[in-house]
């Protein structure tokens, strides 16, 4: 489904004889089946995002192919659905929250009851409930995020890029949503590939879980199997098995040195 | 409630203030180059008094408003237009920053001769000066709009078409709401020139007869007109704006200011 | 103003005590004597040093002399009256005015005799003698002002192309656009001025109180324009030249207007002043000038019977 | 560089479709009023031959320059208060929004009165001309800095003077640079008017004296030169700030365009 | 040092006959003493946020006291340093990182040698070392927010309000953070309330624990106490076993109808 080969990203920042080119990615290879909830692992500021961003379409990478669905990414596609780290400027300011959920539905010419049947849901799942006419500005950082999510899942795309979506939850709220994503995935078989710098909710969203290195030149230079159930049991062993495993790398003296 | 009062009273002050600056500014001048609140009251009342007055204002009202709102209904869509695709813009930007440099009243002779005497080519001549700035400040609005909406917009499912519609042109609603009141401005500046071409009436009109036979009262009430007008015509659209634009985000634009 | 203060300064510092002298002249040839007085060093031979700044139209300039941002302006009886009437103002002489036959009333549409302008629409140019002309002109053809509707336009060019679009159906024209109006299909030219007995006269007017107190101005000017106009005569080319060059009118335009239009001569004869009595009568009558006032009052004609006795002759 | 080629091919691309567009209009109109660009181009050529259009195209563009340079000046400073200050803003807005619709072409007469014939009223005019929308820019952009960069400033330590010099300066750029442009095209409207009245020079005096003398050609050299000096300074101004206000984030208001 | 009683804020949403008030905290009772390390504790939604807005005087409660230093809170104070959840607002766009850090000392008039020792210091500690000239719009999420913590830092103010700092980062580098939190705060004894939806993070950090119900009507109604000693250890009884009381409350329905 997505296939990147040698990728590589860099930007230049300032102009004339002050610019200086940061290399942000390089030689990341990496392929991603239809179907697979996949997990990008990695510290702050490593690439994560911005390799989001290329295999979305929104930049141009400076090196390497990236492949999906077998043709390269020039430009976004309604196939590939992004939530995005900052919700702010992604929502529509103009809208209600369910308004904002409904945004897609309403694009594609369904009907008003019909849309309201499913954001209601997802009003409801991302604990919304009571704030639908709310807009934006009105909201708290993470109902931002909530509405985000709710919007992008009601809209049901093939591919689903998560940008750290659940970092600005609370425990409880979060749980909610993880159990939802699971839930949505193992029944339609999506394929989402979700960043995060969590490395309990890698373990226990992902199937494969992609470990970048730190900047610059950050590569995916681990890829680690997560055959585990669902719904996943964060107390058992094998879970913690996995988390200590990874945990273990970034712990790793040699994991700054890579 | 007590902001409205204390406003209020802030404005009376405002005008108090200059009308008492004027009075000493008027009476240290020559009067017949100046003429004092008073004296401008009385030429008023001269003027009221055979009832051109009212039908002066009601005309040229009627004249900037026509050419503002055809300058408008004309101005958003090409601004639309020209923001949105790259290559209109690119074609189309060397003769707005050509032509908008050209003013309204360099044309005079051209527009009798094109569209005769009579109001149409008053009106067009005002249509031209708010023209420009209405596209100008419309595309660069569009322009402005930020990627991760259009970008969201996208893999949730909407056209191109849809795009435009739902969310650029929202987006966009403060720019070019901006826009057209600046471009209220220029009308202004134009019913002065285009009232210079055979009119018979109209604020724009006294003031160049009165400019002809020295009568610096006339002059003064004319001023003060057009400055009436204006402000009646801002205060309006802001109502306008602020109430049913509202969730677009036009309080902020309207902001400054009551 | 300012503009005192640096006059005085000049007329201290200089050893050959020229006096300064702020000109107003409008943008077209009327104002061609003062141009060419300040370009042949004539203005100066006759003890003025004179700063020229241009107008639009003559009633601007005169408009800068009541505002006292000038000395000296020049006007068209009829504006020149309605600026007088308003201040300080003093008429020195008549220096310089159209012929008879260099402005006629163009008409389209069928029009051929001045009857027919009843109902029709008519391009004026408010402010200006044109206004007055159209006035004269419907009292000697008795039709009645208010049956004809009279647009008015800022220049000549409009009133061009409102008359070419059909927009209104006669105007008044000058020797510059004969040519343009004649070629307008279904134009006919219907009268020249003498057709209603009237010359537009250009006078020359000062500040009361400049002449009050330099009463020799007054002289030293009228010799210059007398001067000047000779040399006009003498050397049309050279003067359309400068024409181009100082006012951007196309010399052929000039030269045109120099050799037909224009009658340059300083003078003021009884019959000029009959004429200012009459437009002022007109003028107050019609409601253009509100405050009635005494002409003579407004004359100062010793400088200019000092410089040339035989030009003036007025009870 | 291929940008910069390509952007160029399109300038030129406009221009010579402008000129076709032109000589087929022209040779369709009576050309005593629309003459072609060859008729105009040699009525250029007469006047270039006496030297007058340059210095006309000098004298025009000084007077601007000056004017607009003066109204910014002080419309920058006073923008910058009235958006700081709340009561100066209600004092003075019933004013701003009062006078900016007094068109500079009202008050030549009285300019002429209280300033004289020369320079000094044309410049004040264009001063005049300038001053209300700069001033209302900045003082809009000074009104909409977010709230949360001045709170973190003065959190931070920083006084009343340091906020307005550290933090609302460099917020408001972006708004003083557009008002700055904006006003640019309200100089060339004045500077026509100003020109007309009381002038023997410049390109404002030759479109008058050549409507005068019917000289069409002349006056669509006037017209051009107008739009020619309009956009050169734009592009000047643009280029500016691109360069040396990088860093405010000039940039993207002039992303509008090359 | 921060005494609250009976505090109450409410908001209205939309206008006129739409208009709905959410009632966000109400009966809020809560005294911090000065240098204390107070978490705030809830999840989303509940008015943490709020809560940190009243105290920092960017808002105004509609209802009961609020008192700093004995004194009624009605504006910002520079004793009040925020760290708000989202930095793009809040960092200087034309600053580049180290600019940014150095703002508050710059306002305070330290010389640029002594600048640079210090900001040196905190962009290592941020981990942004080889970032330094990088402009906000040129960092990702959590580097944005890292530079607005260090920002913060390096100035030292006597209250620290922390709106959830630290939610964006990847473990190790938040680890890095909450250590260098806690030696500040212990070296300085500087006031810091620090809101956060983790719990362990709050058992890791808080002397005081304040957990808010869910909103509407949000109030304080716990507050635990912390005595663990500094350095804590994660693994260690007492710590697991405050964190378990933590969950217990949250996981307990009774919470959910509080
Ligand atoms: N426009 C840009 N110009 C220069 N550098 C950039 C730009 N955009 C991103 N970078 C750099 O690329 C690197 C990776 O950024 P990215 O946003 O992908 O990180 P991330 O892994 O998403 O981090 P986080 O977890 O903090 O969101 C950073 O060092 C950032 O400074
Ligand atoms: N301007 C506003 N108008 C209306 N409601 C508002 C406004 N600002 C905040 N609220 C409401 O106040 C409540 C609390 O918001 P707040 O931002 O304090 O939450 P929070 O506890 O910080 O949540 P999070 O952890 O998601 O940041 C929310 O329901 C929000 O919708
Ligand atoms: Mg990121
Ligand atoms: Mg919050």
């Amino acid at each position: 489904m997505i296939s990147i080969r040698q990728l590589g990203k860099s930007f230049q920042s300032g102009a004339g004889k002050k610019a200086v080119r940061y290399q942000v990615l390089k030689d990341v290879d990496l392929s991603i089946n239809k179907g697979e909830f996949f997990i990008l692992l990695g510290p702050s500021g490593c690439g994560k995002s911005t390799l989001l961003n290329l295999i979305a379409g929104f930049e141009k990478q400076t090196e390497g192919e990236l492949l999906v669905g077998g043709e390269a990414v020039d430009r976004p596609g309604k196939e590939r659905a992004m939530v995005f780290q900052h919700p702010d400027a992604s929502l529509f300011p103009w809208l209600n929250v369910r308004e904002n959920i409904e945004f897609g539905l309403r694009m594609q010419g369904m009907r008003k009851g019909e849309r309201k049947a499913i954001s209601d849901r997802y009003i409801e799942l991302a604990g919304l409930t009571g704030h639908e006419r709310k807009f934006p500005r009105e909201l708290s950082g993470g109902m931002k995020q909530r509405v985000q999510i709710a919007r992008v899942l009601a809209n049901e795309p093939d591919i689903l890029l998560m940008d750290e979506p659940l970092g600005a939850l609370d425990a409880f709220t979060r749980r909610v949503m993880q159990e939802e994503l699971v839930r949505i995935w193992s029944e339609t078989k999506k394929t989402i590939i979700f960043v995060t710098h969590d490395i309990q909710e890698a373990v226990l969203l992902g199937g494969r879980i992609g470990i970048m290195s730190i900047g610059p030149d950050s590569r995916v230079f681990e890829i680690m199997d997560n055959r585990l159930e669902y719904p996943r049991d964060l107390t058992s062993r094998e879970f913690n098995l996995i988390q200590k495993k990874l945990q273990g790398i970034f712990q790793d003296d040699l994991y700054f040195h890579l | 409630m007590r902001y409205v009062r204390k406003g209020l009273q802030m404005g009376i002050v405002s005008w108090l203030l200059f009308l008492i600056l004027w009075q000493i500014f008027a009476m240290n001048s020559n009067q017949d180059y100046f003429p004092t609140p008073v004296q401008t009251f009385r030429g008023a009342v001269e003027l009221i008094a055979d009832n051109s007055l009212v039908t002066y204002v009601f005309i040229s009202f009627k004249r900037v408003l026509l050419g503002w709102l055809l300058g408008s209904l004309l101005g958003i869509p090409a601004g639309l237009l020209i923001g949105r695709f790259k290559w209109l813009r690119q074609l189309v930007e060397p003769y707005l920053n050509f032509f908008r440099f050209i003013p309204a009243l360099a044309f005079i002779t051209l527009f009798i001769l094109w569209f005769g005497i009579g109001e149409q080519s008053k009106v067009i001549l005002i249509m031209y000066a708010t023209l420009f700035i209405v596209i100008l400040n419309t595309a660069a609005g569009v322009v402005n709009v930020e990627d991760d909406k259009i970008r969201s917009a996208r893999s949730l499912g909407a056209s191109e078409r849809q795009i435009l519609i739902h969310v650029i042109i929202p987006a966009v609603v403060p720019a070019f709401f901006n826009g057209v009141r600046l471009a209220m401005g220029n009308s202004f500046m134009a019913i002065v020139g285009a009232e210079m071409i055979a009119a018979n009436e109209g604020v724009g009109y006294l003031i160049w007869t009165s400019r002809l036979y020295s009568k610096t009262d006339w002059i003064f009430v004319g001023l003060l007109l057009l400055g009436l007008m204006g402000f009646t015509g801002d205060q309006l659209l802001r109502w306008l704006g602020k109430t049913s634009l509202k969730r677009y985000g036009i309080a902020k634009e309207t902001r400054f200011g009551r | 103003g300012c503009g005192d203060a640096k006059a005085e300064n000049k007329e201290a510092s200089g050893a050959p005590a020229l006096q300064k002298v702020r000109v107003g002249g409008d943008s077209a040839i009327f104002s061609l004597q003062f141009r060419v007085a300040k370009e042949q060093g004539i203005f100066e031979k006759n003890g003025i040093d004179a700063e020229i700044s241009t107008f639009s139209f003559g009633i601007d300039t005169l408009n800068a002399v009541l505002t006292d941002r000038v000395d000296v302006g020049e006007a068209m009886d009829y504006a020149a009256l309605s600026a007088i009437s308003k201040g300080d103002l003093k008429v020195l002489s008549l220096f310089n005015s159209p012929k008879a036959t260099s402005s006629k009333l163009f008409a389209r549409d069928g029009i051929s005799k001045p009857e027919d302008l009843v109902g029709k629409k008519l391009g004026v140019q408010k402010g200006t003698v044109n206004e007055y002309i159209w006035g004269k002109y419907f009292e000697t053809f008795h039709i009645d002002p208010k049956a004809v509707t009279l647009v008015p336009l800022q220049s000549t060019a409009e009133i061009l192309a409102a008359y070419d679009r059909g927009d209104i159906q006669a105007a008044w024209f000058g020797t510059a656009f004969f040519d343009k109006a004649e070629k307008i299909k279904g134009s006919v030219a219907l009268n020249d001025q003498s057709a209603i007995n009237i010359r537009t006269k250009g006078f020359l007017v000062a500040k009361g109180s400049l002449i009050k107190d330099h009463p020799e101005i007054s002289a030293e000017l009228n010799k210059s324009l007398a001067e000047a106009s000779q040399y006009i005569i003498d050397h049309p080319e050279e003067a359309a030249e400068l024409a181009f060059k100082e006012l951007k009118i196309p010399k052929e335009n000039a030269l045109n207007e120099i050799k037909n239009q224009w009658e340059f001569d300083v003078r003021f004869k009884q019959e000029d002043y009959d004429q200012l009595k009459e437009i002022k009568e007109w003028s107050i009558a019609n409601g253009y000038i509100e405050q009635d006032f005494n002409l003579d009052d407004k004359l100062a004609l010793d400088g200019l019977k000092e410089a040339f006795p035989d030009k003036v002759d007025i009870k």
